[in-house]
């Protein structure tokens, strides 16, 4: 067992203990900075699989992104400190129930296939090939998803406007 | 590098996986029902990821899918809270069982 | 690439042409008014479904990320036609709208998705296309902002969406995972029918089911209908439902041929439970809308009956019925919501003595109903016929049977509407509407092509000729 | 054989007429609506009367058969490279046969119309639906094509649709429409299925190429459709059930009758076209139109044979207890209907032994003049009196003669009395029958001397029995555009028996010598006569009868009370247990069981889409579990289930 082993059980079950609080908390801020420690162990599991790209990604797109998104949503909707109502017992019964079946009868899937060997490759991720191919439109390029995608991000950055601005007191007034 | 079977990074993803499923199916919070969804997603990142540096090396499609998965997660995510936002302004709540007018 | 980099894309090049013109209107000056606005939508909606008609050629672009072909093509002009009669009839209802342009920019950027994800060649294209034809679609159910109903329904949309694709892109990591590609031609020869990969297939069919709202997937169905705009909502079970249908019919007939008997016996089952529960609801409901959901919930069962022929004739028949399925629901939609945008009504006792005021308007209706309920002359009798006809091909006459009395049960639903239309009394009916030219327009569109769909062969001769099976 | 091709105007006319009159009838033809609608029907009886003779008379016959005749096809749509859906015109002699009766019958209906319609304020509708419901059915009779039938089938369903709702002001009217719809709809289900069935396994839609090969022993698709089996019955026999049930629904036999004596909701007229000649023989036609099929496969024959039996009885039975004259007309139609299934059901295919088939089709055509005029007449008599029920009218022979007559004429007619029509058509049946089945033979003389009682006792009721005050109307009897066509219909009653419809409509094409055997119709006739005798007696007075006996025959004032007696044994038999016996639990089964079963689908489908209303709980994380739940369960099935 040598440490690259240990570090990832390490980061594996930080993961996933950090998981599991943000999914219980009682109290939203907590259950939001849980959430920001998972993504973040999720950030160094990419580390340490060597894929720093995409762990960068993880950590600005997610950490800076999301997470504060998130935080500021709580800020406008909620008073802090306020615990949060706790689940229905009937539903989570239900769920619990659902989802640890769900999740045996999952990973025993995963645990009796037989995935091909383990290929050890050097896998060298380097940013500026990623950037090639990201825009590369012969074998193994992505402009198009990366089009398509610029698109999605466009409509649903017009959407939150249409939608979250608020409307003018006047009409509001009407309105009401 | 190292000996940890493939099965093992599955077991964290899939854990990763279900718990999210956990907190969409029980948190009354809307907010923390997104929370829920980015845990999801994020598992399914680390699949793709695994997938590729482990099994199929040759090629970038698990990486690149994982980065515009993160990407459409922000879009998925930013949209929501628009919605949760202008939810809370009607409903001035974001229980999500307040928001069931609409049935049977 | 070069001049055919234009000629293939060329639906999509025409939508994003629209969308960088609405993007610079409203960018740029401030002079527009709603009226113009619309008009210049509707002339350069029309434009594309008329280029759509021409120069049609087949060929892989991008690696296979993008493909085309004659197929391909015929469904892109169904949806661009389904959205043309949309953008005719949401006229009304956005006439004194704020935010016009970006209601047809998020509409049209949907239907872009739903291009890309038609063509898609390859697991990742297939997925940004969904997520595309989806994202912005929970902004357009929440278009009518003030509104508790609306905000609820876009609510309900956004999460359901996020999660099943979830559970949708776990299942395609899965496939990544047990086959080590993405690419949906590589993809055909590398499945081996074991537990994980059949899992990962089931996982795929949900996300498929949650958007074609196939039982048990359907459930946020009739609630995100019901609190949508009208014109939202038929975009909803029209375009949105046909665009994951045609994916759907080209992904099991060429990448899961292997997995056809196992498909088979899911679809069965799908559609078996799709039409007696969308049925059963469908019964009970009172808001026209909420009607209409759960009847198009039914419709998909037929839909995935005749999925389950298999054969040309099967993807024929499907892609016909999604034709007359567009029109008849846009001519139900299209007077539902010309009815709640200048009555404000939704309710099917509020319709009773409808023929009174608007006899034109009932008529219309009740085509569209008739076509629905699949009554000949009506074109909704042959698509149905032909949806049972190829799923009769596979000898399963359970299925068939079902799916007839199922047919009875929907008649009579439909028939309790055009009931309080033309025989029920009512003291204060609906008072008579004017209806503006474009919704007039709109609906014209829809009756004719349920009257003429049927009755012109060529259609379905065309149709088939460009069809695949196996 | 091109020369037919004139025959596609036969339906197309009434088609115009209905765009027509559906158009711009309520602007341009107010008044004239009715006169447009004649005049083009009457240019398609021409040419139907034509078309008969041409090819009865002149070259529908090679080496003395009949053949079939596609007048017309176009290919329309097709479906697969094999199996293609044709609009094509097939002439067989059911077919000529069917298209004089239908365009003939509903000429006399439109005529008819002219009067009893008079100042309805939705006249060119009327005439609009009644072209449409002649076009559907000329359709329907001449398809070459089992999809095409389909369709005008359905056609034909949604025109007496509108036609059986035209009142609909009435809710009964409605209620009635909307029932006649959805039962007509729910045996369709069965046609379709059916339908299927056959063209999957035949591998064609088209008539002669279906028949051809499913009765062919040993074609490949023979083998496949009697080899292949569903709960242990084979593919054939289920496929001739279902359409059997498709028929069986459109020609309201037991149990799916309970749509036709409501549709009497309808303007009389119609009855008369939809009821009695038309709709209502569409089943029949169907299973004549299949029949070589059908007589291969016996056990599909047999259903045939006891469905239509026991609704003939069982119709009659419950005839007799009805006080609505349409009421009485409608079940006596089903009951006549039966004669004919069962009929079709114990014949063979060809030559002696397709008597049977040939009295069928005999019957059918005799059926039709005198059932029209039974309706015109009843019409008639609503019109003058405005009453259909029975208890209400009386002595009405002297104020109405020309109806008395032609309604005496029908009921001598539909009891099999010589020399009117439907003796000789019953004959053949009758004949056909106890060659084959005894039991049913049975079954039929008892049903026929029913026929004749309840037919008799409606015939009284009316025109004899008690005296009614009837305030004196303008129109008096009727115009003569109402007594035109129940005078020539009348004329048609007597002489329809004695058209030689057994050398020309016969199962294999081949003529049959009819012959009348004395010895044989003696009994069935005194059967009838005594059913009309006790009619006679029960209901041609109210009560001076027997005492105008009784002074007659003065001193013999035992006789008198004797008679008295035997009236009072009649009475007992008749009241005690025919009605409240027999009669009465029949009409109660029909409306509180049968109908009670199709409410209860109705309510049942409804209870349990209210159990199941939890489901869509509002309540998203729930939609979510569902969602996951069938995932998991559809995963289990196939991963472990169907490995």
């Amino acid at each position: 067992m040598n440490a690259s082993v240990i570090i990832f059980y390490i980061l594996s079950a930080f993961i996933l203990g950090a998981a599991l609080l943000a999914v219980t908390a009682r109290k939203i801020f907590r259950s939001a900075i849980f959430l920001l420690f998972t993504l973040i162990g999720t950030a160094a599991l990419f580390f340490w699989m060597g894929v720093e790209f995409v762990a960068a990604v993880q950590i600005i797109i997610y950490v800076g992104g999301i997470v504060v998104l998130i935080i500021f949503s709580i800020f406008l909707t909620q008073k802090s400190g306020d615990e949060m109502p706790k689940p229905l017992r009937k539903r989570s019964l239900f769920s619990i129930l659902a989802l640890v079946f769900g999740f045996a009868f999952a990973y025993q899937l995963i645990y009796e296939h037989e995935f091909g060997q383990i290929v050890h490759k050097s896998f060298d991720v380097k940013v500026t090939e990623i950037g090639t191919q990201m825009l590369s439109t012969k074998e193994y390029g992505f402009v198009l998803p990366f089009e398509v995608v610029s698109i999605l991000l466009l409509a649903s950055m017009i959407g939150c406007i249409v939608i979250a601005m608020k409307i003018k007191p006047t009409e509001e007034r009407e309105i009401q | 590098m190292n000996e940890i079977s493939i099965t093992h990074i599955l077991f964290v993803s899939t854990a990763l996986f279900f718990i999210g499923m956990y907190g969409l199916f029980t948190r009354r919070n809307m907010i923390t029902m997104l929370m829920a969804i980015e845990l999801i997603l994020n598992s399914v990142n680390i699949n793709f990821v695994a997938f590729n540096k482990y099994l199929y090396p040759d090629k970038l499609d698990g990486v690149f899918f994982a980065i515009f998965v993160i990407t459409i997660a922000a879009a998925e995510a930013a949209l929501a809270i628009a919605i949760i936002i202008n939810l809370y302004r009607s409903h001035d709540s974001i229980d999500v069982e307040d928001a069931s007018e609409l049935k049977y | 690439m070069g001049i055919d980099f234009l000629i293939l894309m060329k639906q999509e090049w025409a939508i994003i042409t629209i969308l960088f013109i609405l993007l610079f209107i409203k960018v740029g000056s401030k002079n527009w008014t709603n009226e113009n606005i619309l008009t210049l939508v509707n002339i350069l909606m029309l434009l594309n479904v008329i280029a759509g008609f021409f120069g049609n050629k087949d060929g892989i672009l991008f690696n296979e990320m993008f493909k085309t072909n004659h197929l391909i093509v015929t469904e892109k002009n169904i949806l661009s036609l389904g959205t043309f009669i949309i953008a005719l009839q949401s006229s009304s209802w956005l006439k004194n709208n704020k935010h016009i342009l970006e209601f047809y920019i998020l509409l049209l950027s949907t239907l872009l998705g739903m291009f890309f994800m038609i063509s898609a060649g390859n697991l990742l294209m297939f997925f940004l296309g969904l997520e595309l034809s989806s994202i912005p679609l929970g902004a357009l159910a929440n278009f009518d902002l003030e509104k508790r109903k609306s905000s609820e329904a876009a609510f309900k949309f956004i999460i359901s969406s996020a999660f099943s694709s979830g559970l949708l892109l776990f299942g395609i990591s899965l496939i990544y995972g047990t086959t080590g590609t993405l690419t949906l031609s590589a993809l055909a020869e590398r499945l081996d029918g074991s537990p994980l990969q059949i899992f990962a297939f089931i996982l795929l069919i949900s996300g498929f089911g949650f958007k074609i709202s196939a039982v048990p997937f359907h459930l946020w169905t009739a609630d995100v209908y019901e609190g949508s705009p009208v014109t939202v909502t038929s975009y909803f079970s029209v375009i949105s439902k046909s665009s994951v249908l045609f994916v759907f019919l080209t992904v099991l007939y060429t990448v899961f041929k292997p997995y056809a008997v196992t498909w088979y016996n899911i679809l069965f089952i799908l559609s078996v439970l799709t039409m007696i529960i969308g049925n059963l609801f469908a019964i009970r409901q009172n808001n026209l809308k909420r009607f209409l959901a759960f009847s198009s919930v039914a419709q998909v069962g037929f839909i995935l009956i005749g999925i389950t022929g298999a054969t040309q004739a099967g993807s024929a028949s499907v892609v016909y019925f999604v034709l007359i399925y567009t029109f008849s629901n846009l001519g139900a939609f299209g007077v539902i919501s010309l009815v709640s945008a200048l009555a404000g009504k939704e309710n099917i006792q509020d319709y009773k003595a409808f023929y009174k005021n608007n006899p034109m308007l009932s008529w219309v209706l009740a085509i569209s109903l008739f076509s629905l309920a699949g009554i000949p002359p009506t074109a909704g009798f042959f698509g149905k016929f032909f949806l049972l006809m190829a799923g009769a091909g596979q000898g399963n006459y359970l299925l068939i049977t079902i799916a007839a009395l199922n047919m009875v049960v929907s008649l009579y639903y439909y028939l309790k509407v055009v009931k309080a239309i033309f025989m029920d009394s009512n003291e204060n009916p609906i008072k008579k509407l004017t209806i503006p030219v474009s919704p007039k327009l709109a609906l014209f569109i829809c009756t004719t092509g349920i009257v003429l769909t049927g009755l012109i062969s060529y259609v379905y001769k065309y149709i088939f000729s460009v069809s695949i099976g196996f | 054989m091109s020369h037919y091709s004139y025959i596609v105007f036969v339906p197309l006319l009434p088609l115009v007429t209905f765009l027509i009159l559906g158009l711009f009838g309520r602007k341009y033809f107010k008044i004239h609506s009715g006169s447009v609608g004649v005049v083009s029907l009457l240019i398609s009886t021409i040419l139907s009367f034509y078309t008969a003779y041409q090819y009865f008379f002149i070259d529908g016959k090679t080496n003395a058969v009949f053949q079939n005749i596609i007048a017309l096809k176009y290919t329309w749509l097709q479906f697969s490279p094999n199996v293609s859906i044709d609009m094509g015109i097939l002439l067989d002699p059911i077919s000529v046969m069917m298209i004089v009766i239908v365009s003939f019958i509903s000429l006399m209906v439109h005529i008819f119309s002219l009067g009893y319609m008079k100042g309805e304020e939705r006249l060119a509708t009327y005439y609009a639906f009644l072209s449409l419901f002649t076009f559907s059915m000329l359709g329907l009779v001449l398809s070459s094509n089992i999809f095409q039938i389909y369709m005008f089938w359905e056609l034909v369903g949604i025109s007496s649709f509108l036609l059986i709702g035209f009142f609909f002001e009435k809710p009964s009217a409605v209620a009635a429409s909307k029932k006649a719809f959805i039962v007509t709809r729910f045996a369709d289900f069965g046609f379709l299925v059916g339908i299927l069935i056959l063209a999957f396994y035949s591998g064609t839609l088209d008539f002669r190429r279906l028949i051809e090969r499913l009765t062919s022993v040993q074609s490949t698709e023979f083998i496949q459709i009697t080899s292949a089996t569903f709960l242990g019955v084979s593919m054939l026999t289920w496929g001739l059930i279902l359409v059997f049930i498709g028929g069986a629904g459109k020609s309201a036999m037991f149990p799916l009758h309970i749509w036709l004596p409501d549709a009497m909701e309808g303007p009389t007229p119609v009855s008369a076209l939809i009821h009695a000649a038309t709709m209502v023989v569409a089943g029949v036609y169907l299973v004549a139109r299949l029949f070589p099929v059908f007589s291969i496969d016996l056990t599909a024959l047999q259903i045939v044979t006891w469905v239509g039996s026991f609704s003939a009885l069982f119709a009659a039975v419950i005839a007799c207890t009805q006080t609505d004259i349409k009421r009485v007309l409608a079940f006596s139609t089903i009951s006549q209907i039966g004669f004919m299934m069962f009929s079709l059901g114990v014949s063979k295919y060809g030559g002696e032994n397709g008597l049977g088939f040939t009295g069928s089709m005999f019957h059918l055509f005799t059926h039709a003049f005198f059932k029209s005029l039974l309706f015109l007449g009843a019409g008639a008599v609503i019109h003058f009196a405005h009453s259909n029920d029975i208890k209400e009218l009386g002595g009405l022979r002297k104020l109405m003669p020309v109806t008395h007559i032609s309604f005496l004429i029908a009921c001598l007619a539909i009891a099999g009395i010589p020399p009117f029509s439907g003796f000789f058509s019953k004959e053949d049946i009758l004949l056909a029958t106890y060659q084959s089945n005894k039991l049913i033979y049975g079954i039929a003389v008892l049903t026929s001397g029913l026929t004749a009682f309840y037919m008799f006792r409606l015939y009284y009721s009316i025109f004899w029995n008690k005296e009614i005050r009837i305030q004196e109307t303008p129109h008096g009897e009727g115009t003569f555009s109402m007594k035109a066509p129940l005078i020539i219909l009348s004329i048609c009653t007597v002489l329809a028996g004695f058209v030689p419809i057994s050398s020309w409509v016969t199962s294999d094409g081949a003529p049959l010598k009819s012959h009348i055997n004395v010895g044989f119709s003696a009994f069935p006739v005194l059967m009838a006569a005594a059913g009309i005798l006790l009619a006679t007696y029960l209901y041609k007075t109210q009560n001076s009868r027997p005492q105008a006996i009784a002074s007659a025959l003065g001193s013999l004032y035992r006789a008198a009370y004797k008679k008295f007696y035997i009236d009072e044994v009649y009475l007992f038999i008749t009241k005690k247990i025919i009605f409240n016996g027999i009669g009465r639990p029949a009409a109660w089964i029909d409306k509180n069981i049968v109908d009670g079963f199709m409410n209860l689908l109705a309510t049942a489908t409804a209870k349990l889409s209210a159990m199941i209303k939890g489901l869509q709980s509002g309540k998203v994380q729930n939609y979510a579990l569902y969602f996951f739940g069938g995932i998991i369960g559809l995963a289990l099935l196939f991963i472990y289930v169907f490995k």
